[in-house]
């Protein structure tokens, strides 16, 4: 390049950014779900008159609290490009053992360390088959799903733990203040730990440029499979928090609590704009969608409605957040052409 | 045993390409290009990274629809909605990258698609083998029709795919850089396949960036600049020199820069690597501000023992000294951190983070430094980016534009810069101008240059003879896993080179004389 | 709007039982005229969906919930929260903890129910034989209780014998599943014993499909209109249920009388509930509304289009 | 040759064969042939099922709305058979076959058309379909009294010893294994899971090839909704609720890669017996029924583990030594 016609110091300017940030936020799919969040709210208050009431809506939060704070968790597992459907058994057999605890003296203190303890175990579990054996996920958590809650069938049997001290009711039935819970607390206290840990930290950065190509995040020297073990961790541990919630706020653990609950944590996911293919998605938008579920399933039984129809409109809503602007891109395309 | 060609100008071409336009987002691929295809001559296209070329052959099998111009063939227009289109058309292809199913047996794999058929409409599977079979001895492959695809070796792929293509009975054969994956020994092979498709009259079309290839067996040739049409002519009527000016637009200095070849201490000391099935007994070491250059045929395992120095594979046994220290790299992190990176030859797959913008690309293995207790500090990023981009000459919209929407050698550029980010101390290029455009190749080499005046220690693997010689300080040789020799100085000729990859060691060439 | 609404919430929509507990509701708010029934309940028979049920409850300001639980424990702070907005909880059928509802309306009192349904598979087997049970699911709260009971009174049928209890969820399926399982397992299997409406009907299909008609007797709580058929093949010989038309009936009448007419659910009260006459509670706030009724082939014609 | 032998395949009938030899040591009854045609018969649904999803984890892709579709083609055929009790099964048999594919069809063309993941599409419809049966059926039952009973008597119709469920499970075994070998179809099938980049290349529709893949799945879905519904003689929402995700299990235990492109007929069908096998022998040795969620989740993970150190790869082997005969 002695002779090209530029010299070499001069070297073309690249800017920083193609659009404003104020462009790309309107763009943006949060700003889409923020949209549909507020119209439902709109038409939630048109259709019932018991809407409008903060009690209610404290209430309402309820329906969504637990499944969000695993969402968090499994979104940052989700954008790495794995999945963990063993969520809710986690739930199941870290309530097992906190009633096991229970039956040996364990006091309040001592069943939230068991909850914690246990989820963290499992995730661990998940974790090892998936980063160490090299399995994938799917099949995986799909396998430690029936093992985790298949051992709390094997300890309970057709039995319940129940006797709770009272004020192990705090986390799933105690108040802060006025109408705000103690599981809204922790709601907006682990949306905002893994906002940060997701979008502020190297490794939320290292999440990302896993979901987007493992290999390549690899031989830029991340270590892949550390911070895949650690989001299934964080996926168990997460699980037992809400094992704890769940069953506090029940006041009493079966093998069949919670089940089912991984896919609306899924749902409630995907619907946030995470990508299910990994690599792309934000805490904001899971916190959106967790929202617009809640009042979906909250504006639709103040009517009575069973929860089977509101799973459609759930359905509806996943495939149809997705599939509009899509179509619509394609019919802007051809009416183009 | 060629006949010569039908040179009468008035022949007419069988696939004649007219004003051709396509577009993807942002970018103008093709911009009213003419490309014609004659009867019994081979086509080349030529033209740096990105100027369109696998862009027409897309078009031309049917992958991509055009957005304006025609396409005659035998002087009618013909739209091609699929794939199957083209073929129909008796247009095939050798892809650029390999298009393969590895689950599959080899016969499956040429057949797929057009599979002989039963009276019941069911797949004929002894026909196919028998078909198959037939095919593979005519272009003299190694294996049978029932081998899975799998089991084989990236040349042997190759032929596969070959053999696809002469398995539809087409009248237009298409090459996509076909010689970039294969031996020396398989390229003449190529070279002879050439030959007996011109002599039954077949129109090819042949892309390389190879000179000397083009020069040895095209008849004519066009160049495509940034998508648009530039010439096209006999090459029988033009110097290599004019081509490439044709090319790139300017004339380009294919002289090596030239080095000053004094070295510091030692840098690397590699003693005693092993791996149980892909390398054995490597030792060589790197002193500071060389560049030490790697070659072997294809498959000698050179990349196999570069990504166990960076920690991806693990070898059986061997120590690593850096700067004297014994040192245990077992994973990519540790060889970054302990100043050896790796810039690995397959781009797409291992090099860019595609999905993240061009500066987290940039900042990835970096993080450390331009964050503060484990918090992304964006200024600190982009002033970071910024530095790198600009000193590689960067050629994008925004820093903040995801990788994957920039040409393959942009790409490389990032991989390059992520890696300066972070101040090494050895680094490592696999095949880095592999696929690269002669404009970019200079421009690569020069910057090797500058990296070694610098004080970096360079480990360049090549398989380009003359790159090889002309950047190397040091060459190690490579053959089965093993170090076949250590040449420098005055044993550097392109003949000692390939005698040690091949094997053939001095008293045999005495015999052979 | 001035109207009483009184939710009768129920383990899940639609099946046969509790969609006829409904109609008694509704004929006991027509009886008093002012009254709203709102029937609603999960899909599923957990305790997560009838809490999200009763939460939307509450928010509606009902007045007074009647459920049939999914699990004793669980509803009982949702249930004690609707108490503390002041709505009127009551549980039938399947009852909650004594802390989470004023009171408790059994369908027919637990002893009587435990005896009846080892009398009926006892009264076809004079020379004693093997017996199965084959219950809902494994927390379902009544069914327990019944199988304890007639546990306790298995000293008055020397000749018969337990070999298994299983599980069949309420899943058509997976009863029917652990219905053949039963005679496989046990091939000189007499009888079996589903003390559900979903478990008598699969056991009856399995004993048919299993060509044993005559040789294992299904028996227990079923409804006469699923039942009808196993009836008339032979594969039951007799079963029995209370009336689930009174049975929604009186819970709704109770509810009525708790939150409107200002009756205190307190041990030894006696509280009306219309043509069924009165609830008398025990020391637990509990009472039993009548004897189970035993449906055979001489009376099953006249039920069968009923519920 | 090792191709000629289909490892997995093999070993996984090994492990069958082990699982009946020990609980026939405790209980001989339960090999008598009888009792293993009884133990076929009570798998058939899982078998049909698990062909379907085969050929669509093949393409890439997964079904979560199987059980829900044949939930609802179940429920609609009974509906159909209650409101029409004179309508021949034939006919009905062809309603569900056409209305499961139909619903296949959907999650098809979602996929296809709009190239939203297969999870995504099929986690939604899965919900939308159990929904629809709910207000198909406004949430009540269709019990076996109200079904005619030549629509309750097809499924357990003995032919040649067997039952009709039996045999249908046969005859989709059959027909899938012709289909995967030896039709453009089912190899198109193994080339877009294999390599849908190639695919396009070759000319291949992978977006067309999943949907058919789908519709396959929602067809069988389809017709085992009619042949479960008439089995057990009664229909309502929730029935097989769940059943999706045994029926993955099947798919990877037979050693189907969720990647996609790997996978036999063979190993869909073992994989459901094993599961099958699983179940019924659970009950007979008399191991507490809380064990079987443990047990099957073991299973699979087992499963997994060991089909994925099989396929493996084993490396380049550049050394010539490493390769041993030199
Ligand atoms: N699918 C696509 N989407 C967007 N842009 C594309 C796509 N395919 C090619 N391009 C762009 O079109 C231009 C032409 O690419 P093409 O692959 O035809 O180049 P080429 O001449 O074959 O280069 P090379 O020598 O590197 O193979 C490039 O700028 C490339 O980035
Ligand atoms: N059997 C095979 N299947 C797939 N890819 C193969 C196969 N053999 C070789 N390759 C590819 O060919 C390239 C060269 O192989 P390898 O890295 O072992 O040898 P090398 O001596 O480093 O050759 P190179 O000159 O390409 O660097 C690599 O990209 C490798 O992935
Ligand atoms: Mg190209
Ligand atoms: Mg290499």
């Amino acid at each position: 390049m002695t002779d090209a016609p530029q010299p070499a110091t001069q070297a073309r300017h690249v800017p920083d950014r193609l659009n404003s940030s104020a462009a790309r936020l309107f763009k943006s799919w949060e700003a889409l779900l923020l949209a549909v969040a507020i119209s439902i709210f709109m038409i939630n208050s048109f259709a019932s008159p018991y809407f409008l009431n903060a009690w209610n809506l404290s209430d309402a939060t309820f329906n969504f609290t637990e499944k969000a704070m695993i969402a968090f968790a499994m979104a940052l597992l989700i954008i790495s490009g794995e999945i963990d459907l063993s969520v809710a058994s986690i739930i199941a057999l870290a309530s097992t053992a906190m009633g096991l605890a229970l039956q040996y003296g364990a006091g309040t203190p001592e069943l939230v360390m068991v909850g914690l303890t246990v989820g963290l175990l499992c995730g661990a579990f998940n974790g090892f088959f998936v980063t160490v054996l090299g399995l994938p996920s799917i099949v995986v958590t799909i396998g430690t799903m029936s093992l985790f809650r298949g051992i709390s069938f094997i300890i309970l049997g057709d039995d319940a733990f129940r006797g709770y001290p009272s004020s192990f009711s705090w986390f799933g039935q105690g108040y802060i203040y006025w109408v705000f819970t103690v599981e809204m607390l922790l709601f907006v206290i682990i949306a905002i730990i893994y906002g940060v840990l997701l979008h502020k930290t190297n490794f939320g950065r290292a999440v990302y440029a896993i979901g987007n190509n493992p290999t390549a995040a690899l031989f830029s020297g991340i270590r892949v499979q550390r911070v895949k073990f650690i989001l299934f961790l964080l996926t168990g541990l997460m699980s037992g928090v809400a094992a704890v919630c769940l069953t506090s706020r029940l006041g009493s653990t079966r093998p069949s609590i919670a089940m089912g609950m991984e896919l609306e944590v899924v749902t409630m996911v995907v619907l946030g704009g995470v990508n299910i293919l990994g690599g792309s998605g934000t805490i904001p938008g899971v916190v959106i969608a967790a929202f617009v579920m809640g009042l979906v399933t909250f504006g639709l039984g103040l009517l009575n409605v069973p929860g089977i129809v509101m799973s459609i409109f759930i359905g509806l809503l996943l495939i149809g957040v997705i599939a509009l602007p899509r179509l619509w891109a394609m019919v802007a395309a051809r009416r183009k052409a | 045993m060629t006949h010569p060609a039908p040179h009468a100008p008035d022949v007419t071409p069988i696939v004649s390409m007219d004003m051709i336009t396509k577009t993807f987002p942002g970018v103008k691929a093709l911009d009213d290009v003419k490309l014609d295809l004659y009867p019994g001559q081979v086509t080349a296209l030529v033209g740096e990274n990105g100027a369109g070329k696998s862009t027409t052959v897309k078009i031309l099998t049917g992958i991509y629809k055009t957005d304006g111009g025609t396409i005659r063939i035998d002087g009618q227009p013909v739209s091609f909605a699929a794939p199957n289109d083209a073929a129909k058309a008796g247009i095939t292809a050798i892809h650029q990258e390999t298009v393969l199913f590895d689950e599959l047996s080899v016969a499956e794999n040429i057949y797929i698609g057009h599979a002989p058929k039963t009276r019941f409409g069911l797949i004929d599977t002894s026909e196919m083998h028998r078909a198959a079979s037939a095919l593979l001895a005519e272009i003299g492959a190694p294996f049978n029709s029932h081998t899975q695809l799998r089991e084989l070796g990236i040349a042997n792929k190759h032929l596969v795919a070959i053999a696809r293509a002469l398995s539809v009975d087409a009248r237009v054969v298409i090459m996509d850089e076909p010689t970039a994956a294969l031996s020396h020994k398989e390229i003449e092979e190529l070279y002879d396949l050439v030959d007996t498709l011109k002599s039954q009259g077949k129109a090819i079309l042949f892309i390389s960036h190879k000179f000397d290839e083009i020069f040895r067996i095209a008849d004519r040739y066009t160049v495509f600049r940034d998508g648009a049409f530039v010439g096209d002519g006999r090459i029988a009527d033009i110097a290599e020199d004019d081509l490439v000016t044709m090319m790139v637009g300017r004339s380009v200095d294919q002289i090596f820069p030239a080095r000053a070849h004094d070295v510091g201490e030692e840098v690397l000391k590699v003693v005693g690597y092993e791996h149980p099935t892909e390398f054995s007994e490597i030792n060589f070491s790197l002193n500071r501000g060389e560049i030490l250059g790697f070659y072997g045929l294809v498959g000698a395992g050179r990349s196999e023992f570069m990504q166990a120095l960076f920690g991806i594979t693990k070898p059986s046994k061997g120590v690593c000294r850096i700067n004297g220290d014994i040192t245990v790299i077992r994973s990519p992190a540790d060889a970054v951190s302990n100043g050896i990176v790796y810039v690995p030859e397959d781009r797409g797959k291992q090099g860019a983070v595609i999905g993240l913008p061009i500066f987290q690309n940039i900042t990835l293995p970096s993080l450390g430094r331009t964050s503060r207790r484990g918090f992304l500090q964006m200024a600190e990023e982009f002033k970071l980016a910024r530095e790198y981009s600009q000193r590689l000459d960067l050629r994008a919209a925004a820093l903040d534009q995801d990788v994957g929407n920039l040409s393959g050698g942009n790409q490389q550029k990032v991989v390059i810069a992520k890696w300066l980010a972070t101040q090494p101390q050895v680094i490592i290029l696999d095949e880095p101008t592999k696929g690269i455009d002669i404009g970019s190749k200079a421009a690569v080499h020069e910057f090797m240059a500058e990296l070694a005046a610098q004080g970096l220690s360079v480990i360049m693997v090549s398989s380009e003879i003359p790159e090889v010689i002309g950047m190397s300080d040091r060459v190690i040789v490579m053959r089965e896993g093993r170090i076949a020799a250590e040449l420098n100085g005055a044993d550097l000729s392109p003949e000692i080179l390939v005698r040690h990859a091949a094997g053939i060691t001095s008293s045999s060439e005495g015999n052979a004389a | 709007q001035d109207d009483v609404r009184i939710a009768l919430v129920v383990k899940a929509l639609g099946i046969g039982f509790f969609e006829a507990a409904a109609e008694g509701a509704e004929e006991a708010a027509a009886e008093l005229g002012n009254v709203e029934i709102i029937y609603t309940g999960p899909t599923d028979t957990t305790a997560e969906g009838q809490i999200e049920v009763i939460n939307a409850l509450i928010a509606q300001q009902v007045d007074a919930i009647a459920i049939s639980a999914n699990d004793t424990d669980a509803l009982v702070p949702a249930l004690q929260r609707a108490m503390q907005r002041g709505i009127t909880v009551i549980s039938w059928d399947s009852g909650v903890a004594p802390e989470g509802r004023q009171l408790h309306l059994n369908p027919s009192s637990n002893p009587l129910i435990g005896n009846m349904i080892i009398k009926l598979a006892a009264d076809h087997l004079p020379d004693g034989g093997e017996v199965a049970l084959l219950s809902a699911t494994t927390t379902s709260t009544n069914q327990n209780i019944w199988i304890e009971e007639m546990m306790a009174v298995m000293g008055d049928y020397p000749e018969i014998e337990v070999v298994a209890t299983v599980y069949g969820d309420d899943l058509a399926d997976k009863s029917y599943r652990e219905a053949t399982g039963l005679m496989q397992s046990y091939p000189d299997l007499d009888a079996i014993i589903a003390p559900t409406s979903v478990g008598i009907v699969a056991a009856a299909q399995a004993v048919v499909d299993a060509g044993k008609v005559g040789e294992v007797n299904v028996t227990g709580l079923g409804l006469p209109s699923e039942m009808a058929g196993a009836i008339e093949s032979g594969a039951s010989q007799s079963f029995a249920i209370w009336n689930p038309i009174d049975l929604g009936y009186s819970a709704t009448m109770l509810a009525y009388e708790l939150s409107q007419n200002g009756v205190e659910a307190t041990p030894g009260a006696e509280i009306p509930m219309g043509r069924m006459g009165a609830l008398t509670l025990d020391e637990n706030n509990e009472g039993a509304m009548a004897d189970p009724f035993v449906y055979d082939a001489s009376n099953i014609e006249q039920f069968k289009s009923i519920f | 040759m090792m191709r000629l032998v289909p490892v997995r395949e093999t070993i996984l009938a090994g492990a069958i064969l082990v699982l009946l030899i020990l609980v026939a040591s405790r209980f001989p009854g339960f090999v008598a042939p009888s009792n293993l045609a009884n133990v076929f018969n009570d798998t058939a649904p899982l078998i049909i099922l698990a062909l379907g999803q085969m050929v669509v984890i093949l393409t890439r892709c997964i079904d979560l709305s199987v059980a829900a579709n044949l939930a609802l083609t179940g429920m609609a055929v009974a509906m159909i058979n209650v409101a029409m009790p004179g309508l021949p099964i034939p006919v009905i048999i062809a309603i569900a076959i056409l209305l499961g594919g139909a619903l296949g069809a959907i999650n098809g063309v979602l996929v296809w058309k709009l190239a939203i993941p297969p999870i995504v599409v099929t986690l939604g419809t899965m919900t939308i379909f159990r929904g629809i049966i709910f207000l198909i059926s406004d949430g009540k039952w269709v019990n076996s009294h109200e079904m005619s009973p030549a629509f309750t008597g097809v499924p357990r119709m003995v032919l040649l010893g067997l039952p009709v469920l039996s045999w249908a499970a046969i005859v989709t075994i059959f027909l899938f294994a012709i289909m995967m070998a030896r039709t453009q179809f089912g190899r198109s099938i193994f080339a877009v899971g294999g390599n849908p980049h190639a695919a396009v290349y070759t000319g291949i529709d992978v977006g067309k090839t999943q949907f058919w893949a789908f519709v396959v799945s929602g067809a069988l879905a389809g017709l085992t909704g009619y042949l479960w519904v008439s089995r057990f003689a009664v229909a309502y929402v929730d029935i097989a609720g769940g059943f999706e995700l045994e029926v993955v299990a099947a798919c990877v235990i037979g050693g189907i890669s969720i990647a996609g492109g790997i996978g036999s007929v063979g190993g869909a069908v073992l994989g459901a017996l094993f599961l099958g096998v699983v179940k019924n022998a659970l009950p007979v040795v008399n191991i507490s029924p809380f064990w079987q969620l443990a047990i099957s989740g073991s299973a699979i993970l087992i499963a997994v583990a060991f089909n994925a150190r099989a396929g493996r790869k084993k490396g380049r082997i550049i050394l010539k030594e490493a390769e041993g005969a030199k």
